[in-house]
């Protein structure tokens, strides 16, 4: 059923006892046209654009647990395009701009709200760094201020302007960037998908695929086997495990990140801010907890959990850039599995497997890419050739030299 | 997490620095017909394992050794340190 | 100021009467009181609002579960929102204000939303304010986000310190009640070394709030006697108001202190609060339980609360939180509560017993199988509606009612590591699972073991076995006589029929209706729920709600509790500041700062400082009559390059490689040859990472067959030292190579500049020919300096002049560049700064940090031809993939403006001279720019596409961010002395 | 003799001592210090030649020895640092390089550290807020390099109520700011 105003005031005067489920437990069907493996935000997404913009009909979405579980689920919301190199800028764009349509696309609110992203800057050499980096998004349609100190200061007077041991010398704005309810994007999407004929099939694991003389024709899961012409891996975390199936060795690593959220604050910053000098990115939540988050653990790691050092570490430094969050109070903290990969960018791509696809390596960056990463996995999987801003996303270009290395850190993914 | 490191005994793994896949000490060989291709495979692939992994962690801020932790992803419970020169050595490395 | 409702006894100190103000209002209570306690002493039930409705909340508990009164403690910049009112302790000159309402906590105007709250379902938001498109952002968020939130920081720093510490032990004992002291006291006396943790500032945990005898003697007075043992015993620490936080790998448990927060200000250098790291080799977590509610219509008014926690306050607080007290419950607890009330002179009302073969009461009616429907009262309840066993209604009136749903043993420490608990049935309530951390074991209550007696037993027990399995010998002690009745309970979660609200989680305002919505929308998983609802993702975390949801989500969806599961629980147990957790590394402290061997000499001369990494660095050193930068620098590199300058290089790395291997080592690691570098002679290496691109560079000065010096940037000192240890001990473990880092031992300066020869002859040792013939460009040595100190001499120039590096012992470093200064005034020597040095270094044309930006190759540093492919070098293999040798690639050059009041802006992006400007016309960047007071124009550097191949041509820098494009032409990077005729000089 | 004047890590003529409470903070620069790693092969074969240089036992893992004024402490594999009397020994290195050579490989670290010793009853509660290393078990002559004030620091036990700390020299300031700051707190917290 389509929400409308109408609608919503007509059940909260009835007792709201119209509401549907918001998505069906179908049973699995034996054979699809697409299988796609992963039911978080990227899967779901890629299933509803296969089905609206691709018009695909005969889909099915297989989730080992329950959809929007994984790190569409446990991230810190942000969205941004305030990327440097070409291979990846005009991808985060095209996510941004779906991003701002997504509401009135889905029909549901995730509350996308553009407060804008401001990372400081605490040296020359990182302002001239986040100089080209604020040209290259100009260059590629999307927008960047560069601010400084004082500029900031109006921004942001709480910051620790006053006694920091690495001063605030500038900012590099993007003022469309900002956050998104994550949870409902996975709901909106599986909505939209199931809406449209999508086969979202919970409580499925899958053990295996089936591949027959260097053609995959489907999967084998723990509620049988299900045939497929394409099947579709957006695992995130997992890829590495759920390839290792197929065989294959992938360029990346599993590591935790951990994310963080306060009690609620009546409003205390207006955007996302992120400390240039320390591990730390912060916003505030519609209902007014502080959600932040900074470096990976730094260790091989698939137990959805960290340690005490990160916390204590991301925390030090949110206490340098903001010490008037001293008297808040840290309520919970959490972790999710990333799929790091060997240059810290994505794979969106065929394999050498027939039928079999690839959607990976999103490191932390995955949530923000989740609108274009579905777009363009659907693209690729509709049409077998890639979507225009993701054609460098590919398997081989570490083999032939072709990395797209935002942070210059070359082929160890816990620097990332 | 705690390292029991084999010469020092227990401790925080806060001391050390991470590297990665303990494979990173099987470098190939420069001068083989498919170097390329054997430098690619080990610089870039990893089996990235859901269960015990054998890796790499430099206590950086303790005796500067590197050692060999052989360690379960999912569950953190390492079982087996060495020293990675003492690993070197048991895999053919030399000089 | 009469405390209305203060009763006799208690453990608080009647003659110590502390001054405390709620809401400008001023009143009493004693030591020993929280603000809580006082507050209902004083007939206070209100003391907050609710989340979404804004109705209006007492205390539910009297703890730290507690989801209701919480409150704005303290004022100014040390206020701390969010407070439980039921923890914290009562000092003189209390100040507490409640929040999240407006204009008073009597008259909240939000409170509409409760007339409204047919709107605000579980979800709503998602459904709607998507109409018209443009309103989400523009209107209806910003009013959403305003009301979001409960209470307000100042917005000022957190004025007090916070410290963090480390403490080891061989059993960690989490909470000192019955089951803690037992364990701490067995293990203390075995000779253990033991942390007894409790978060409550007295010991006995529930002893405190009941009044069964433990042997002869009060529950109370049970655990003084035992903490007065434990107390003198050296081996044993107890740590009051310390909450464990967190069970992380291998034994490690966060805690937190709370040093201070029962003072109105910490004592002069003392922290606020305190972060414990333990390392414990066992742990034993005797948390106890938390009580649960029975959901009923209009559930939430003040005065309903727990009975556990109507005990505590009577008996431990001597607090009646009314006269007249009404009893609702589905187990004994509930009949324990009437008579420890009727004891203390407070009125039962009635004891609404949800089971039909309720037994009698001596204290008060009991009306067995009776269910309360809903209860009246605005600000605190008046009056309870109950349906009694054969249907017929009664009106019960009171002011207070004590709930009794049961107790859900406190597990959360025993999933920090995603373990799983499992139900029990006898309790119907989940205990700690078998896959808990390692090391941690459970006892009390927190293990399902519910009695008195069961608790002490089974804490000594599982003391015993705890320290067995690390191979300490430890006797049970002998436990107290103490109550050991069984629990008998039925299970009872929510009260049917009826159309009111009935509430689960209080602060967030979830109630039954939610969960039934969250079902009837498919959002049937914990997860889900959780999600949807925002069921037990309040500051009290669910401690008290999480279970009515699950039981009723597992009844609508047919399933049993077990099956339907918990979420996870994830630390912090309690929310936690965030200044604790910050620690000491706040402001200048953040990360120690490194200062350079010339860093008192030249805050001396007034320079100008910039952090760089850790180091602080010289940036400038302004003279008088300087009043802009430009003009402080310009000087230095003008001075400099006409006479002579001098720069403090210390915070470049030094490794000291010595052994037999070092020369095959160096040849390895650096991309050019080292092997056949002569002893005396020093060489420029370029390091790649093994995927071929530049990793860093410098030179490594050969002092003897078996002895190098290598410098590293900076920036990489400590990760080229770790990738040498790793070449070393991982990939050529067989060679004899040692390596110490040695950049803090040498105090070392550059000395450039066409006279800087002069000077130093008059600084080394006449012994030491350093004419150009015995000592030439490149040339390094050991010398004796002022008269035989010891100092190393390097004939090396950054900046294209004549310079060399001279390095001294540390100590020495202050006294050294006083001496250059000195020996200079005859030459006019200058000392400069880093900008100087970016200057120098740029007209030059050397590479540095923007330049070896970590995608940059040998190649696109224009220093291809330096890759030997003769040898085995690490990154030799991988540069040269095709992707990182295209015929286009990026090339390193030099531009100037072809109009040279014109600046270069570094992070401008090149374009052709003409045509569009876009992503797609791109054809490099700009790395690093500067003004050339010699060139007398602006220049910059950076990397062209075919750069190599482009000199002399005209192509546009934009800056859009700016708005500005500069005409520039391609040049050179060797702006200065591009043959090198006076490096040789 | 040459005409330099030494200063101290702390910038200072004389060392600087700080009184808090039970515990005594000092400053002490007048040591010379040398590191020494055995060549390969070595490993053994050093322990002789090093006795007999030094009249002290090689040091063994989170170990030192004492004889007189000289100490020796372990560092890290095969590898431990002399320290000894500046006055005597400021050039302790050269002397070492040569009768230890082709044993092992000797580099001068006198000003590569700054060591503050710590004494009195407090400076176990000092150290338990700077630092991990379990001192209460930590045995008299034991040492160990771990974090302190985010650097890498050698903790070495002197006697039971004596500590010394070696820092980075160039973080000087840093490390004894930490250090006062925690016996100043637990001094408040009496």
């Amino acid at each position: 059923m389509r929400f409308s105003g109408l609608k919503v005031i007509k059940e909260a005067l009835t007792g709201h006892k119209g509401w549907g489920p918001q998505w069906r437990n179908p049973e699995p069907k034996p054979h699809y046209d697409i299988i796609i493996i992963g039911g978080g935000g990227h899967g779901l997404a890629t299933a509803y654009y296969l089905a609206k913009e691709f018009g695909q009909k005969n889909i099915a979405v297989i989730e080992k647990g329950w959809i929007g579980g994984g790190n569409v689920g446990r991230n810190t919301t942000i969205i941004r395009s305030n990327y440097l190199l070409d291979g990846n800028e005009p991808f985060y764009e095209f996510s941004l701009k779906l991003w701002e349509g997504l509401e009135q696309d889905f029909n549901y609110n995730a509350m996308v709200s553009q407060r804008g992203i401001l990372n400081l800057i605490h040296s020359d050499a990182q302002r001239d760094a986040f100089t080209r980096r604020g040209n290259a998004m100009i260059l590629n349609g999307a927008d960047a201020v560069l601010l400084n100190a004082e500029e900031v200061r109006a921004e942001v007077p709480f910051l620790n302007f006053d006694d920091a041991r690495f001063p605030i010398k500038g900012g590099l704005a993007q003022r469309r960037g900002g956050t998104v309810r994550h949870d409902a994007v996975a709901w909106g999407y599986a909505r939209g998908a199931d809406q449209r004929g999508v086969d979202i099939i919970q409580n499925c694991e899958v053990t295996g695929f089936r591949i027959e003389s260097g053609v995959c024709k489907g999967i084998e899961t723990s509620r049988g086997f299900i045939g497929a012409n394409k099947v579709a891996s957006a695992v995130a975390g997992s890829s590495s495990r759920l390839m290792s199936k197929a065989d294959m060795r992938l360029p990346m690593e599993s590591h935790v990140l951990q994310a963080f959220v306060t009690e609620g604050l009546k409003p205390v910053i207006p955007g996302v801010i992120t400390f240039g000098a320390g591990h730390f990115y912060v916003s505030q939540s519609d209902k007014g907890g502080l959600v932040f988050g900074g470096d990976i653990d730094g260790y091989n790691s698939y137990a959805q959990r960290g340690n005490l050092p990160t916390v204590e570490d991301v925390c030090e430094s949110g206490m340098a850039i903001m010490p008037m969050i001293g008297r808040s109070r840290l309520l919970r903290s959490w972790g999710g599995i990333m799929d790091m990969s060997m240059d810290g960018s994505p794979i969106i791509d065929k394999t050498h497997i027939d039928g079999l696809y690839f959607n990976g390596g999103w490191c932390y960056g995955g949530f923000k890419a989740t609108p274009a990463s579905g777009w363009c996995y659907a693209h690729l999987l509709a049409t077998d050739t890639p979507h225009e801003t993701a054609k460098a996303y590919r398997f081989d270009r570490f083999e032939h030299g072709y990395m797209i290395d935002e942070k210059g850190m070359g082929a160890q993914p816990n620097l990332h | 997490m705690i390292i029991n490191h084999p010469i020092l005994g227990p401790r925080d793994a806060q001391e050390f620095t991470y590297l990665g896949d303990a494979s990173l000490i099987n470098r190939p060989d420069w001068q083989a017909d498919d170097a390329a291709k054997q430098f690619y495979d080990y610089q870039y692939l990893r089996d990235n394992p859901a269960g015990e992994h054998r890796e790499l962690w430099f206590h950086e801020q303790g005796d500067r050794s590197w050692l060999v932790v052989t360690r379960n992803t999912v569950t953190h419970e390492i079982s087996k340190v060495e020293l990675a020169s003492d690993v070197a050595r048991k895999e053919g490395r030399s000089k | 100021m009469t405390q209305k409702n203060r009763l006799t006894g208690g453990l608080i100190d009647h003659t110590k009467p502390l001054e405390f103000k709620f809401d400008g209002k001023s009143y009493q209570g004693y030591e020993g009181d929280t603000l809580a306690s006082a507050l209902l002493a004083n007939d206070v039930r209100l003391m907050g609002r609710s989340f979404k409705y804004h109705r209006p909340r007492g205390p539910l508990t009297a703890g730290s579960e507690e989801p209701n009164a919480i409150i704005e403690l303290r004022t100014g910049n040390r206020q701390e929102p969010n407070t439980r009112a039921t923890t914290a302790e009562l000092y003189d000159g209390l100040t507490a204000n409640s929040q999240n309402r407006w204009p008073s906590l009597r008259r909240d105007f939000m409170a509409i939303n409760d007339r409204f709250s047919q709107f605000f379902a579980a979800g709503f938001y998602y459904k709607t304010f998507m109409w018209p498109a443009a309103f989400w952002e523009k209107v209806y968020e910003p009013i959403i986000r305003k009301a979001a939130g409960l209470g307000s920081l100042s917005m000022e720093a957190d004025p007090d310190a916070y410290d963090k510490g480390f403490l080891h032990c061989d059993l960690l004992i989490i909470g000192a009640g019955p089951a803690g002291l037992s364990a701490a006291l067995t293990a203390g006396r075995a000779g253990a070394r033991v942390i007894l943790s409790e978060e409550d500032y007295i010991c006995g945990g529930r002893l405190n709030s009941e009044t069964n005898a433990l042997d002869d003697m009060s529950g109370a007075e049970w655990a003084l006697q035992t903490l007065a043992e434990l107390q003198s015993l050296p081996n044993v620490r107890i740590m009051t108001r310390t909450t464990v936080i967190g069970a992380y790998d291998h034994g490690i448990y966060g805690a937190v202190e709370r040093v201070s927060d029962h003072m109105a200000v910490p004592a002069d250098g003392a922290p606020r609060q305190t972060l414990w790291r333990i390392y414990s080799k066992q742990a034993l977590l005797c948390a106890g339980s938390t009580e649960r509610p029975i959901a009923f219509e209009n559930n939430d008014r003040p005065g309903i609360m727990l009975g556990g926690a109507v005990r505590s306050y009577v008996n431990r607080w001597a607090a009646t939180p009314a006269q007249e007290i009404a009893i609702f419950t589905n187990n004994d607890d509930g009949h324990r509560t009437a008579a420890d009330l009727t004891a203390k002179g407070v009125k039962v009302s009635a004891i609404i017993d949800t089971r039909t073969d309720a037994p009698t009461s001596e204290h008060a009616t009991v009306l067995a199988g009776a269910k309360v429907k809903d209860s009246l009262g605005r600000l605190g309840v008046k009056q309870l509606s109950v349906e009694l066993a054969d249907g017929s209604i009664r009106n019960v009136s009171c002011e207070a009612v004590a709930v009794s749903g049961g107790w859900n043993p406190n597990v959360h420490m025993t999933c920090h590591q995603r373990g799983r608990p499992t139900w029990h049935e006898n309790i119907s309530a989940f205990v700690p699972g078998p896959d808990g951390p390692p090391g941690l074991s459970v006892a009390g209550s927190a293990a399902g073991i519910m009695s008195t007696h069961g608790a002490l037993t089974s804490g000594a027990k599982s003391a015993v076995s705890a320290l067995k399995s690390i191979g300490i010998k430890a006797k049970a002690i002998r436990t107290p006589k103490a109550e050991d009745a069984p629990v008998n309970l039925q299970p009872y979660w929510y009260v049917k029929g009826g159309n009111g609200r009935a509430w689960l989680d209080q602060q967030n305002d979830v109630t039954v209706k939610d969960v039934k919505l969250a079902h009837q929308e498919n959002f049937r998983s914990v997860e889900h729920l959780k999600r949807y609802t925002t069921l037990g993702m309040a500051t009290d975390q669910g401690k008290t709600s999480n279970m009515g949801g699950l039981a009723i989500m597992a009844e609508l969806a047919g399933k049993s509790i077990p099956e339907v599961g918990t979420t996870i629980f994830r630390p912090p147990y309690t929310p936690t500041s965030m200044g604790v957790l910050g620690g000491r590394a706040v402001g200048k402290d953040f990360h120690p700062t490194r200062k350079t061997p010339s860093h008192f000499w030249a805050e001396e001369q007034g320079a100008v400082f910039v952090e760089v990494g850790n180091w602080l660095r010289a940036q400038w050193f302004p003279k008088a009559g300087e009043t802009h930068w430009r003009q402080s620098v310009d000087r230095e590199v003008l001075a400099t390059r006409k006479s002579v300058g001098v720069c403090d290089v210390t915070t470049l790395g030094k490794v000291d490689v010595q052994g037999t291997d070092a020369a095959e080592f160096l040849n390895k690691i650096y991309c050019n040859g080292f092997a056949k570098l002569a002893v005396g002679k020093t060489r420029y290496g370029l390091m790649l990472r093994e995927d071929g691109i530049a990793m860093d560079d410098g030179t490594a000065g050969r002092l003897a067959e078996d002895h190098f010096v290598v410098t590293t940037t900076t920036a990489n000192a400590v990760s080229v030292y770790r990738h040498m240890e790793f070449c070393r001990q991982c990939l050529w473990p067989d060679m004899d190579v040692q390596l110490i880092s040695t950049t803090e031992s040498w105090a070392q300066y550059a000395v450039a500049g066409p006279n800087s020869r002069k000077l130093l002859e008059k600084i080394v040792d006449s012994e030491f020919d350093i004419s150009n013939e015995a000592f030439p460009f490149m040339a390094c040595g050991e010398v004796t300096v002022c008269g035989g100190l010891r100092a190393r001499l390097f004939r090396i120039s950054f900046s294209g002049e004549l310079a060399y590096e001279i390095a001294v012992p540390t100590r020495y470093g202050d006294a050294m560049i006083r001496k250059l200064m000195e020996a200079g005034k005859e030459f006019d020597v200058v000392p400069y700064g880093t900008e100087a040095l970016g200057v120098m270094r740029i007209e030059k044309g050397h590479a540095a940090g923007n330049e070896l930006n970590g995608t940059t190759t040998a190649l696109n540093l224009g220093m291809g031809r330096m890759v030997s492919k003769k040898k085995d070098s690490i990154g030799s293999i991988l540069s040269e993939r095709v992707g990182l040798n295209e015929d286009d690639a990026l090339m390193q050059v030099g531009f100037k403006p072809v109009d040279n009041k014109e600046p270069v802006i570094a992070g401008s992006h090149l374009m052709a001279k003409t045509g569009e400007v876009n992503a797609k016309t791109d054809q490099g960047y700009i790395t690093s720019a500067a003004y050339s007071p010699i060139l007398e124009s602006s220049i910059g550097i950076g990397f062209l596409k075919d750069g190599g191949n482009r000199k002399g041509e005209i192509l546009r820098a934009v800056n859009p961010l700016k708005n500005q494009t500069v005409l520039v032409e391609v040049v050179s990077a060797h702006f200065v002395d591009p043959e090198g005729e006076r490096l040789r000089a | 003799m040459h005409s330099l004047q030494p200063i101290t890590a702390l910038g200072g003529t004389e060392a600087q001592i700080d009184v808090i409470g039970d515990v005594t903070i000092s400053e002490c620069p007048d040591w010379s210090l040398t590191s020494i790693s055995a060549r390969l092969g070595a490993e053994k074969t050093i322990a002789t030649v090093f006795k007999k240089a030094l009249g002290i036992a090689f040091p063994k893992p989170m170990l030192s020895g004492t004889k007189d004024d000289i100490t020796a402490f372990w560092t890290g594999p095969d590898q431990c640092i002399v320290e000894a009397p500046y006055t005597t020994h400021e050039t302790l290195a050269a002397t070492l390089a040569t009768s230890l050579k082709t044993k092992a490989s000797v580099t001068e670290q006198s000003d590569g550290w700054v060591r503050f010793d710590l004494e009195g009853a407090d400076c176990f509660a000092t150290l338990e807020r700077s630092c991990a290393v379990d001192v209460q078990v930590m045995p008299v002559g034991g040492v160990t390099r771990t974090i302190l004030e985010h650097l890498g620091c050698f903790v070495l036990r002197r006697s039971d109520h004596h500590f010394s700390i070696y820092g980075p020299r160039s973080s000087a300031g840093s490390l004894h700011h930490a250090l006062v700051t925690a016996a100043r707190s637990v001094l408040a917290q009496k």
